[in-house]
C-alpha cells in the first residue's frame, strides 16, 4: 500500500509551484503531504506498539522457560543471555546502529540543505546534497540489510520467533519508506540534471525533504524504542 | 493582462514564502550538531548499565527533543506555523501525532493494568 | 489572488485527428460512452460510480442476507450447511460495510463536495479516479473469492487466531485481507484528496464556518479515514504475514497474544462506525433545514459536535471488548467514555428535532427518510448506550441484540440518511426527478420491512440468541421472531427494490415527457450546488461563487424586508449561473488511474496463489506509475501556448491538471463582487 | 445434515416454570408500564427460552438485571420523547406542496444557546448518574477468589468445553519450582510454574469432566478460563454474563446458582464451523449431592469383564475391545486396565489440533454430550414431575440411554455436527466399523457410569 501512495505522491509533487487561488495560500501538494504524513503516524505508531508487545510477551515467555519460544531462537547461547539480562539487548550491536541512525540523521541536514540550495537556485549544490542525501540513505539501507543477515545468523529468523517476526516487520517497514524515499531523492536528481528542476520547483524538492525528514523521525523513535530500551 | 496577473501572483506566493525565513545554512549545521550531541549522549546513557524509570524516562526525553527540532526546523514546522494558514496543517499533523500516541499508550495500558 | 489566463475553451465536437508526441503516453481525448466512464477524471462522474457501484455491491450483500434469513426463518434448518452459512455472513458484513455504505459515503462526498464549496474539482482529479478504481477493483477482487475457493469466514472482524491458516485454511481470508488493503488504499487517498480540497479550495468567502454542514460532516469523516484506515491496514499486514509469509504474529504457540487483533481492529472499527454515519447525518442536515424552510438550528452545534464525536470516536474502542478479560479498570473507562459519546450524538438529533420545530414541513420522499433517520437511528443509538454499561453487555454482547444494535445505526440511520440524499440531490445529478408516489412506496415498505426485520431482533437478542449461529434448536424459543424477521427482510428487500425501480419508471417518464428540464434549483434549497445547473454542468460553475454567509444560495433568493419577514427577491432559475462553460479549462482524461488500481488486485492474485502471478502485476503497476508521472497536462491536441507566461519546458504543463481548474473570468468575479449575478459574465 | 433431535433443555422443565413465575413476582414495581411491558415480551412464555438474559437466577446475574432497570427507564423517556416529538413535530408541522406560500415563510430561528446548553448537560447529567453504579458493578463482577470456594478451570476447544476441577485445592498447576507460590490461580501468580503446552500442565490429582458442569447450588464457584485453539466465550445466561476463553490467556470470571436446577448456554464468540453448535449445560446439585456426584467422578470406571475361556465375550467387553483399538487414541477412559493406562495420558496433539477429545470416563453420569447439543435421555416427559435434579445421578441407565442418536454420532460424527476431522479438529467419522461393533461401542459407553 505504502509503495502505490508513496509513487503516486512522486509523480503528482510535480504541480508542487502553482500559482493557483487556493484558500489556505499553499499548494494542494503540500497540505496532501502532511495529511499523508499524519496518516503515516498512525500506521507506524501501530507497528511500534505491534513490535512493544509481542517483545513483551516473547521475554514473558521466554523467561518463564517456555521451551517452545526457548527453541524459536535458534542460538541457546543468544537464548540463554537473553534469559539472564532479562532483555533481547544481547541481540543488538548498538555502536553499529548508533551509526547507522547517525548516519540517517546526517541525510536530513543533506536534505534540508538541498532544499534551501534549490530555492536559492544554486543548481550545483541542489545536486550535490540531494546525491548525498541519496547516498546516505542508500547507506542506512546497507546498514539494515547488513544487520537483518547478522540477525539471521544469530538465530533470530522473521518465522521462527515472535520477536522476529515484530522486529522484522517494524524495521522492514521503515527500511521500505527509506528506499522509496531514496527513490524519489534519484528522480529529483535527474530532473535536476536534465535542467528541470529550477527554483520555482523548490517546492518539489521541500515535499521529498516532508517524507525524508519524517522516515528519519521514525528512525529516531525506533532508535530508542527499539534498541536503546531493550 | 496575463503577463501583469502572472507576475502579481508570482509576487504573492513569493510573499508568502518570505514571510517566513528559514534558517540559514551554519543554522542548519547547529542544529544538526545538536542532534548528534543528543544522539551520542542517548548511546552514552543506555551503556550506563542503568534500568528502569532512570534509564528509560531520560531516553523518551531526549527522543522526543530530537524529534520535535527535526519536525520543528527540517520541516520548517516552526516557522510554517507563523504563516498565513500554516497552522492548519500543523493541527492537521499534530491531531495525527496525538491519536496515535494516545491510543497505542491506552493499548499498551490496557496490558499493564490488566486486574 | 493568482490568475492565470487560460484562453482556450473545450471545443464540442469531432476533433481533428493530430499525431501525438507521446505516443502511449499521451492522454486520451475526451471520449465518449464506456471509455469515457473508465478515463475519466471527473469528481460527479466518479461519484455516479461510487454510487453505482455500491449499489451493485448492495445486491451482493443482499442476497446474502436473504439467505442469511431463510436459514434462520425455522430451527434446524438445513437449507445451508454451516460452512457457506459462515461465509455468508462474513461476506455480507463485510460487503454491507466497507463496499455499500463506505461507498455511498464516498459517493456523496465525491460528487457534492466540490459543487458545495464552490469548486471545479477536487485537489488531484486523477488521484480521484484511482481511488475509485482502486476501491471498485478491490471490491471485486475480494468478491471473486466466492469462486475461488470460498469466500472469507471468520465473521468482519475476523479474530485472531481464528483468522489463522489452521482454523481458516482455505483462501477466503486472504481475499479478504488483500481486498480490503487495496479499498484501504482507496479511502486513504480518497481521504486525502477530500480533506486538500475542503481545506484549501474553497470558494472565496467560504470560511470554515460557513461551509454548509454536509461539507464538515465530510470534512471528519474524511479525518476519521486517515487516522483511522492506517491501523486495519497495519492489522491486515500483519495478518497477511502469518498467513502467507508464516510469521507469527497472532501465533498464541509463540506467545502472541489474541488481544493485540482486537485493538488494533476496534481501534480502526469504532471511529469506522461513526464515518458511516457522518456523511448521512450531513445529508440529513442538508436535507430538513431545505424542506422545514427553515434554517438549520444551531449550526456551530452541529458543526463542533460532529467534531467531537470524530475525536471521542477514537477514545471508545474497547467497548466492542468488555469481555474478553481486560480487567475491571480498563473496562470501567471505556464504558464511561463510550456512554458520553451520547451527548454530542443527542446534540446532533435534538438539533434536527429543533429544526423541524415550527417550521412548515414539506414531506417529499427525502424528508420522510430523513425523518426517518432520527427516530430509527435515535433507536439504535439507546439501544448502544444500553451496550456501553459494560455489565450488561456481557449479556447482551454478540448476541442479536447488538444485530439489532447496528442494523438500527447502519440500516435506519446510515442508509435511510443516503436515500434521503438520493431524492434530494437526484435531479442534480441526472436532471430529472424521483416519482414522488413511487417515492412514498418505497419509504413506507421499508420502514416496515426493516423494523419487522431487526426490530425482533432486539427481543431475540435479550431472550439470549447468539448471533452468527447458522442454527438454533427448536427447544430455545427463538421460532416466532426468527420467523417475523425473515418475513420483514422480503418485505424490506422490495423495499430497497423500489428505489431501483423508481430510478427506471421516472427516468422512462421523464423521457416519455419530452425530458423536460428540472431546472437548477427545484427545492429552493440553501446551498450552492443549486446555483447551477441540472444536471450539473461539467465545469461546474461558471465563475467562483462568492459567499457571504452560510447557505449562501438561499440569501441570495430571499431576503429581509422593512418588516423583518425573510422574503423572496429572486427566483432561483432566474440567477443560478447559466453553465456556460466558455474559457474553462477542465484536465483530459487519463487511463493510468484505472491501470494503475488495475495491477494491485493482479499483485494480490499473486501473493495468494503464487509468487510468478506477480510479474505481470508489478509490470503494469511500474508501468502505469511510469505512464502517470510522464503523461503530459492535457490532451496535446487541444495544446495551448503555455510559453506565454513561463519560461521553463513543457514539463511545466503538469503544474495545473491537478489542482482546480482555473476560471477563465476571475475579472468577472471581482466585478461580481458582493451580490453575485449570472449577467455579469454572460 | 440432520439435526431435529431431542433438545438438550428438557432435563427439568419444571423447574423453569416455577422459576418464571418467580420473575414476574420480583419484578420491581416502580418502573414505567412501558418498562414492564418490555421486560414482559422479552420474557413472554419465559418456560421455553433457556437462555433468556431477563430471567437471572443467580446474585451475579441478578445484579446485572438490577443495574439495567435504570438504563431501560432513561431509554424509553427518551425513546417517548425524541421519537414521539419528532412525530408530533411532523404531524402538527405538515404542509401541503399545494398550500405552500414561498413568502409565508416559517420563523427563521437560527438557534437557542441555552437549549443547546440544556440539551448537552441533561443527557451528561443522567448517564454521569447512570456512570456510578455502573463502574461499581463493574467492580463487583470481578471474581473475588476465596479460599474454600470450588475452583474450576474451563477450557474452550472447538467445539465443546472441558471443565477441570481443582479436587485437592492445589491450583490447576504443579508446582514445578517448589516455592508453595502457584500460577494462575489469581492474577499472573508465579511464572515459574506454568508449563506449557496448557493442556499437559494440568495437575494430576485434578478432574476432567466434559461438556456439563456440575456445581454445588447456593455457592460461588471460580473460574479460571482459557482456550486450546481459538477464542470462545462461556456464557450462562442465568447465571452470569459472558467472559471469553482466549488462548494463551488466562482469563477470571465466577458463576453463582440460588438454587438446584439445569442451566444453559451457549458459546458466545464465534468461533469457527460449528460455533452455533458449542453449547454449555451447567448443573447445580444440592450439596450433599454434588459431594456424592464429585466422589463418583473421581472413581475409576469399571472394566467390562473379560470373557471365560472358549466364551463369546460380552457386548461391554466387545465394545470396550473395539474402544481401546479405535477410540483410545483419543479418548481418555480412566479405569483400573494397564493396558489401556499405558495410552494416558498420550500425546493428544498428534491426532488432534486442539488437543484433545472428550474424557470419558464417567460419560453415562452426563445428560447432555457433544457440546451440550445432544440429550443423552431418550423418551423424556416434560411434563414428568419426577425429573428433578435430585435424581440426577439416577438418570444415568440404559433404558434411557438415548441409543440411536448414539450410535448415529459415532458412525458419523461430523454429520451431527460439521466438523473438521481432516483438519485435525474434531471426531471422524468411522465408516469402518460393523453395525455390531457400533452396539458394543454404545452398550460399553453406557457402563460409564
Ligand atoms: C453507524 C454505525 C454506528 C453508530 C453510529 C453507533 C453508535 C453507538 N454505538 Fe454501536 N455498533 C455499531 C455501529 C454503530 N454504533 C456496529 C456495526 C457494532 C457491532 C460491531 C460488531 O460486533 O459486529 C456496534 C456495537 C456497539 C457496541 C459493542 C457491543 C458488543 O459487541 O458487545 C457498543 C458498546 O458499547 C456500542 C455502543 C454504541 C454507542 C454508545 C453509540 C452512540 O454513538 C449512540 C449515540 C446516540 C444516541 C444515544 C441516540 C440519540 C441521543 C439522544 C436523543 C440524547 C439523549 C440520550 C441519552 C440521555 C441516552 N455499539
Ligand atoms: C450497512 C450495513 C448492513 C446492511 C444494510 C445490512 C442489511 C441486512 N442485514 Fe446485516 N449485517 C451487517 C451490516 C448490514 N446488514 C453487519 C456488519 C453484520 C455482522 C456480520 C458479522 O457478524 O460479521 C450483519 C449481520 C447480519 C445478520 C446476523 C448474521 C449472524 O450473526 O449470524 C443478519 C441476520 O438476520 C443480517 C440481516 C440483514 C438483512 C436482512 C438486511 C437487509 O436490510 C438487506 C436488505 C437489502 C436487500 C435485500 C438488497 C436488495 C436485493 C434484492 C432485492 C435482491 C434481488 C436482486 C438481484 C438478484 C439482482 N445481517
Ligand atoms: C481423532 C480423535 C477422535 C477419535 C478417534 C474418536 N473421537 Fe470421539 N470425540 C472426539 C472429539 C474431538 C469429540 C468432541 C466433539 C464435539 O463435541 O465437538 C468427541 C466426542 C465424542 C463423544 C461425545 C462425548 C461427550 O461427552 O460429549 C463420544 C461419545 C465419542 N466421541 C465417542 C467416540 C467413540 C465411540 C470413538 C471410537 C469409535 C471415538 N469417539 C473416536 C474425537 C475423537
Ligand atoms: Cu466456541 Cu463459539
Ligand atoms: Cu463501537
Amino acid at each position: 500500500m505504502t509503495t502505490a501512495t508513496a509513487g503516486v505522491s512522486v509523480a503528482d509533487s510535480h504541480d508542487g509551484n502553482e500559482a493557483h487561488r487556493t484558500s489556505l495560500n499553499l499548494s494542494n501538494m503540500k497540505v496532501a503531504m502532511w495529511l499523508f504524513l499524519a496518516s503515516e503516524c498512525l500506521l507506524f505508531g501501530a507497528l511500534i506498539s505491534t513490535y512493544l508487545l509481542s517483545k513483551a510477551r516473547f521475554l514473558t515467555e521466554l523467561l518463564a522457560g517456555n521451551p517452545i519460544v526457548e527453541a524459536s531462537i535458534d542460538n541457546p547461547g543468544l537464548v540463554r543471555e537473553m534469559q539472564e539480562t532479562g532483555s533481547v539487548e544481547p541481540l543488538f550491536d548498538i555502536p553499529f546502529t548508533s551509526f547507522s541512525s547517525f548516519v540517517l540523521l546526517m541525510s536530513s541536514l543533506a536534505m534540508v540543505l538541498a532544499h534551501k540550495a534549490v530555492s536559492e537556485a544554486d543548481y550545483k549544490n541542489t545536486r550535490i546534497w540531494l546525491a548525498t542525501t541519496a547516498l546516505l540513505g542508500s547507506i542506512f539501507i546497507a546498514g539494515q540489510i547488513y544487520e537483518f543477515t547478522a540477525f539471521k545468523e544469530e538465530g533470530l529468523s522473521f518465522t521462527g520467533s515472535l520477536l522476529g517476526s515484530a522486529f522484522y516487520t517494524l524495521t522492514g517497514f521503515h527500511g521500505v519508506h527509506v528506499s522509496i524515499g531514496i527513490l524519489m531523492l534519484l528522480t529529483l536528481l535527474v530532473l535536476s540534471f536534465k535542467g528541470k528542476l529550477n527554483q520555482d520547483r523548490a517546492e518539489t524538492v521541500e515535499l521529498v525533504g516532508l517524507y525524508w525528514h519524517f522516515v528519519d523521525i521514525v528512525w529516531v523513535l525506533i532508535f530508542t524504542i527499539v534498541y536503546l530500551i531493550p | 493582462m496575463s503577463d501583469t496577473a502572472v507576475k502579481a501572483s508570482a509576487d504573492v506566493v513569493d510573499d508568502a514564502h518570505d514571510s517566513h525565513a528559514h534558517p540559514t545554512e551554519t543554522q542548519y549545521w547547529l542544529v544538526f550538531l545538536i542532534l548528534a550531541v543528543i544522539t551520542a549522549f542517548e548511546v552514552l546513557w543506555s551503556y550506563l548499565g542503568l534500568s528502569g524509570p532512570l534509564l528509560v524516562v531520560p531516553l523518551l526525553a531526549m527522543m522526543v527533543v530530537k524529534f520535535v527540532i527535526v519536525a520543528g526546523v527540517f520541516m520548517h514546522l516552526w516557522f510554517d506555523m507563523k504563516m498565513l494558514n500554516g497552522k492548519l496543517f500543523t493541527l492537521a499533523f499534530a491531531s495525527g501525532i496525538v491519536i496515535a500516541l494516545s491510543v497505542y499508550t491506552v493499548v499498551v495500558a490496557t496490558y499493564e493494568f490488566n486486574v | 489572488m493568482a490568475i492565470v489566463e487560460r484562453p482556450l475553451a473545450l471545443p464540442e465536437g469531432d476533433l481533428p485527428e493530430i499525431e501525438n508526441p507521446l505516443g502511449a503516453f499521451s492522454r486520451p481525448h475526451k471520449e465518449t460512452g464506456i471509455k469515457d466512464w473508465l478515463t475519466t477524471v471527473d469528481h460527479k462522474k466518479i461519484g455516479i460510480m461510487y454510487g453505482t457501484a455500491s449499489i451493485f455491491f448492495m445486491m451482493i450483500g443482499g442476497v446474502a442476507a436473504l439467505l442469511i434469513r431463510i436459514q434462520l426463518a425455522t430451527p434446524d434448518s438445513n437449507f445451508l450447511s454451516a460452512d457457506a452459512y459462515n461465509q455468508l455472513y462474513t461476506m455480507h458484513g463485510t460487503v454491507m460495510i466497507f463496499l455499500v455504505v463506505m461507498p455511498i459515503g464516498a459517493a456523496f462526498a465525491n460528487y457534492l463536495l466540490p459543487l458545495q464549496v464552490g469548486a471545479r474539482d477536487v485537489a488531484f482529479p486523477r488521484i480521484n479516479a484511482f481511488s475509485f478504481w482502486c476501491f471498485f477493483l478491490g471490491g471485486l477482487m475480494l468478491n471473486t473469492s466466492w469462486f475461488l475457493g470460498g469466500g472469507p469466514d471468520g465473521g468482519w472482524f475476523n479474530y485472531a487466531p481464528n483468522n489463522g491458516v489452521a482454523y481458516s485454511p482455505s483462501n477466503g481470508i486472504d481475499f479478504w485481507n488483500v481486498g480490503l488493503l487495496i479499498t484501504g488504499i482507496a479511502s486513504l487517498s480518497g481521504a486525502i484528496n477530500l480533506i486538500t480540497t475542503v481545506l484549501n479550495m474553497r470558494a472565496p468567502g467560504m470560511d470554515l464556518m460557513k461551509m454548509p454542514i454536509f461539507v464538515w460532516m465530510t470534512l471528519v469523516t474524511q479525518f476519521l479515514l486517515l487516522f483511522a484506515i492506517p491501523i486495519i491496514t497495519t492489522a491486515q499486514v500483519l495478518l497477511l504475514m502469518d498467513r502467507l509469509f508464516g510469521a507469527n504474529f497472532f501465533n498464541v504457540e509463540q506467545g502472541a497474544d489474541p488481544l493485540l487483533w482486537q485493538h488494533l481492529f476496534w481501534i480502526f472499527g469504532h471511529p469506522e462506525v461513526y464515518l458511516m454515519i457522518l456523511p448521512a447525518f450531513g445529508i440529513v442536515s442538508e436535507v430538513i433545514p431545505a424542506f422545514a424552510r427553515k434554517p438549520i438550528f444551531g449550526y456551530p452545534f452541529m458543526v463542533f459536535s460532529g467534531v467531537a464525536i470524530g475525536f471521542m470516536g477514537f477514545g471508545v474502542w474497547a467497548h466492542h471488548m468488555f469481555v474478553p478479560g481486560m480487567g475491571p479498570l480498563s473496562v470501567s473507562a471505556f464504558a464511561v467514555a463510550t456512554m458520553f459519546i451520547a451527548v454530542p450524538t443527542g446534540v446532533k438529533i435534538l438539533n434536527w428535532v429543533a429544526t423541524l420545530w415550527g417550521g412548515k414541513l414539506i414531506l417529499n420522499t427525502a424528508m420522510l427518510f430523513s425523518i426517518g433517520l432520527i427516530t430509527q437511528f435515535t433507536v439504535g443509538g439507546l439501544s448502544g448506550v444500553s451496550h456501553a454499561l459494560a455489565p450488561s453487555d456481557t449479556q447482551q454482547t454478540d448476541t442479536y441484540y447488538i444485530v439489532a444494535h447496528f442494523h438500527y445505526v447502519l440500516f435506519g440511520g446510515a442508509l435511510f440518511g443516503f436515500m434521503a440524499g438520493f431524492y434530494f440531490w437526484w435531479p442534480k445529478a441526472f436532471g430529472y426527478i424521483l416519482n414522488e408516489a413511487w417515492g412514498k412506496w418505497n419509504f413506507w415498505v421499508m420502514v416496515v420491512g426493516f423494523n419487522l426485520t431487526f426490530g425482533p431482533m432486539h427481543i431475540l437478542g435479550l431472550q439470549g440468541m447468539p448471533r452468527r449461529i447458522h442454527t438454533y434448536d427448536a427447544a430455545m424459543g427463538f421460532n416466532l421472531w426468527n420467523l417475523v424477521a425473515t418475513i420483514g427482510s422480503m418485505i424490506l428487500a422490495v423495499g430497497v427494490l423500489l428505489f431501483v425501480v423508481n430510478a427506471l419508471v421516472s427516468l422512462r417518464d421523464w423521457k416519455n415527457a419530452g425530458r423536460p428540464n428540472p431546472g437548477p434549483d427545484p427545492w429552493d434549497a440553501r446551498t450552492i450546488e443549486w446555483s447551477i445547473q441540472s444536471p450539473a454542468p461539467e465545469h461546474n460553475f461558471d465563475y467562483d461563487p462568492q459567499i457571504v454567509s452560510v447557505d449562501d444560495w438561499w440569501y441570495q433568493k430571499y431576503a429581509e424586508d422593512e418588516t423583518g419577514r425573510l422574503r423572496k427577491v429572486a427566483h432561483g432559475a432566474d440567477i443560478a449561473q447559466p453553465g456556460n462553460g466558455e474559457g474553462v479549462h477542465l484536465p483530459a482524461p487519463s487511463y493510468w488511474p484505472i491501470l494503475l488500481a488495475a495491477s494491485l488486485p493482479l499483485l494480490g492474485y499473486g501473493l495468494i496463489f503464487s509468487l510468478w502471478l506477480t510479474i505481470p502485476g508489478g509490470f503494469l503497476l511500474v508501468v502505469s506509475m511510469f505512464g502517470w508521472a510522464l503523461e503530459p497536462a492535457d490532451d496535446l491536441d487541444l495544446a495551448h501556448d503555455h510559453d506565454d507566461h513561463d519560461d521553463h519546458d513543457d514539463h511545466d504543463d503538469q503544474d495545473d491538471h491537478e489542482s482546480i481548474v482555473e476560471t477563465a473570468s476571475a475579472e468577472d468575479t471581482a466585478l461580481v463582487g458582493d451580490a453575485p449575478s449570472p449577467g455579469d459574465t454572460a | 445434515m440432520s439435526v431435529s433431535l431431542t433438545p438438550t433443555t428438557s432435563l427439568t422443565p419444571t423447574t423453569k416454570i416455577r422459576k418464571g413465575r418467580n420473575f414476574v413476582r420480583r419484578l420491581p414495581l416502580g418502573p414505567t408500564g412501558a418498562l414492564a411491558s418490555l421486560a414482559l415480551l422479552v420474557s413472554a412464555c419465559a418456560e421455553d427460552k433457556p437462555l433468556n438474559t431477563f430471567e437471572p437466577r443467580g446474585p451475579k446475574a441478578q445484579g446485572i438485571y438490577d443495574l439495567m432497570t435504570p438504563i431501560w427507564i432513561i431509554m424509553i423517556v427518551v425513546f417517548v420523547v425524541v421519537v414521539g416529538g419528532t412525530l408530533v413535530l411532523t404531524v402538527i408541522g405538515r404542509v401541503k406542496p399545494e398550500d405552500y406560500d414561498e413568502n409565508d415563510l416559517p420563523k427563521q430561528v437560527h438557534g437557542h444557546t441555552v437549549a443547546e446548553l440544556a440539551w448537552t448537560i441533561a443527557p451528561a447529567i443522567l448517564l454521569a448518574g447512570v456512570s456510578f453504579p455502573m463502574v461499581s458493578a463493574i467492580w463487583d463482577l470481578e471474581r473475588d477468589n476465596k479460599p474454600g470456594e470450588l475452583d474450576v478451570m474451563v477450557i474452550g476447544q472447538q467445539w465443546y468445553w472441558e471443565y477441570r476441577y481443582d479436587v485437592d485445592g492445589d491450583g490447576f498447576f504443579e508446582d514445578v519450582d517448589g516455592d508453595g507460590e502457584l500460577y494462575g490461580i489469581e492474577g499472573d501468580g508465579d511464572q515459574d510454574d506454568k508449563e506449557w503446552p496448557l493442556n499437559l500442565a494440568l495437575d494430576d490429582d485434578d478432574l476432567s469432566v466434559p461438556n456439563q458442569l456440575v456445581i454445588p447450588a447456593g455457592q460461588q464457584v471460580d473460574l479460571t478460563l482459557t482456550s486450546r485453539d481459538v477464542v470462545h466465550s462461556f456464557w450462562i445466561p442465568r447465571l452470569n454474563g459472558k467472559r471469553d476463553t482466549v488462548p494463551g490467556r488466562l482469563t477470571f470470571w465466577s458463576i453463582d446458582a440460588d438454587k438446584p436446577g439445569e442451566y444453559n448456554g451457549a458459546c458466545g464468540e464465534f468461533c469457527g464451523l460449528s460455533h452455533a453448535r458449542m453449547r454449555m449445560s451447567v448443573v447445580a446439585l444440592p450439596e450433599a449431592e454434588f459431594d456424592q456426584w464429585l466422589k463418583n467422578q473421581m472413581s475409576l470406571s469399571e472394566v467390562p469383564e473379560e470373557p471365560a475361556q472358549g466364551q463369546d465375550p460380552s457386548p461391554e467387553r466387545a465394545g470396550y475391545e473395539v474402544f481401546a483399538s479405535q477410540c483410545a487414541r483419543c479418548h481418555v477412559v480412566n479405569n483400573s486396565d494397564s493396558a489401556l493406562q499405558e495410552l494416558y495420558p498420550k500425546d493428544f496433539e498428534a491426532d488432534l489440533l486442539s488437543g484433545a477429545a472428550p474424557d470419558l470416563t464417567k460419560f453415562a453420569t452426563r445428560s447432555v454430550f457433544a457440546g451440550a447439543i445432544f440429550s443423552q435421555y431418550s423418551g423424556i416427559d416434560p411434563d414428568d414431575d419426577n425429573l428433578d435434579v435430585t435424581n440426577y445421578l439416577q438418570l444415568a441407565g440404559t433404558e434411557r440411554l438415548n441409543e440411536a442418536l448414539l450410535t448415529r454420532w459415532i458412525k458419523n460424527a461430523p454429520e451431527e455436527k460439521a466438523m473438521y476431522p481432516e483438519g485435525r479438529r474434531g471426531m471422524p467419522a468411522f465408516p469402518g466399523l460393523s453395525d455390531t461393533d457400533v452396539e458394543n461401542l454404545v452398550a460399553y459407553l453406557a457402563t460409564l457410569d
